[in-house]
């Protein structure tokens, strides 16, 4: 299981800022994202505009082996400024 | 140089400000965003801006030290919390040569943070609450 | 609102921004001129500015109302009397509701200003003094 | 006689901030840049470059009578910013 951490409007449709996920290897934006629709499916719409973060990096067709996962995260889009 | 946080505080202009000054560059273009009542028929009353901490840093330094490798001092910082009507947001200061590429650099550097960098504003407007403001 | 002088004193980078925050408009770009040393060869040690006091006042107050009238907060502030490296020597601040018209209303100030507002600079460089700086 | 102020480099060369000149009706951007000229030969090359304020306008082919005529000045290019 990997901690994924979650944020915004994302945190708040599942009341959680982390969640526990099954991410098979190897570990891309798609299989988290399946992962966690899979375990939440209220989230699959907000799903569709989110990225994925691996190490604090966005990340879209890298792939990574479970060891060299230290802290993934889905990121809606972003609203800063 | 250049300096960029995530700050949990008010944005203090003046210190940012001074940051910036440096007898290499004679032009300083400041960007700072505030908390604007109206958009449209909205009206807005507040503003939570909440941040992937760590990776808004990271975000926000590589784009300060891309600047800055062009010959500038960079200024880049975002506030966090809950902020009021005409509260400063984001601080985004170029210091360079010339003033055409203080703007230029300024502009892209407030535009880019907006696109990328992850930070999320939740906006208390009167009729609802949305996540990233009116579309 | 507007707000154009001429000032004999250090400029106050904060006060002058205060004037412009305002609940109606989210973006505020300031552009702030100071003074640098080095211009290719050319080293400078301290500018003098003087001014057509009035006549500059009339001209700024003209350009200010122009970019108010579009919808927007305008501060231009201009120094003058002997400046030593980095001091201030011009302050021009917009506010308006959206950052790209900020952007383009402040820029254009700073370039008219420039262009026609009855201000001089006497710089002393290390191998002479030269009426508005190198060319 | 008019007072016509002066500035900058003008002022410099001649080591006044206004001169009085006569100026010949009707008063245009050129009969005052021409009166400079004549008395003060040594500013004609600045003269050039320089545009003329009346009643703190700048003007160029407009034309004034005296009695329309409160202030001149002589505005050498502008270097402020």
């Amino acid at each position: 299981m990997f901690t994924v951490k979650l944020f915004a409007v994302l945190a708040e449709q599942v009341a959680q800022n982390e969640v526990q996920l099954p991410l098979k290897t190897p570990i891309t934006a798609a299989t988290v994202k399946q992962a966690m629709a899979k375990k939440f499916p209220q989230t699959t719409p907000v799903l569709t505009d989110c990225l994925v973060a691996v190490n604090q990096t966005f990340v879209t067709d890298e792939s990574f082996q479970p060891e060299e996962v230290r802290e993934v995260a889905l990121i809606p889009p972003v609203s800063g400024g | 140089m250049h300096y960029v946080a995530i700050a949990t505080q008010p944005l203090d202009v003046q210190a940012l400000y001074n940051k910036l000054v440096d007898p290499q560059f004679g032009g300083i273009v400041t960007f700072i965003g505030t908390v604007r009542q109206w958009t449209a028929q909205v009206e807005t009353t507040a503003i939570e801006y909440t941040a992937y901490t760590e990776m808004a840093v990271k975000e926000m330094t590589k784009l300060a030290a891309e600047v800055e490798a062009k010959g500038a001092n960079v200024v880049i910082v975002h506030r966090v919390g809950h902020l009021a009507l005409a509260d400063e947001a984001v601080f985004v200061g170029v210091a360079a040569a010339h003033r055409a590429e203080a703007f230029d650099w300024c502009e892209y550097l407030i535009n880019t943070v907006k696109e990328r960098v992850p930070i999320w504003k939740k906006e208390f407007d009167t009729d609802k609450v949305r996540w990233g403001g009116p579309k």
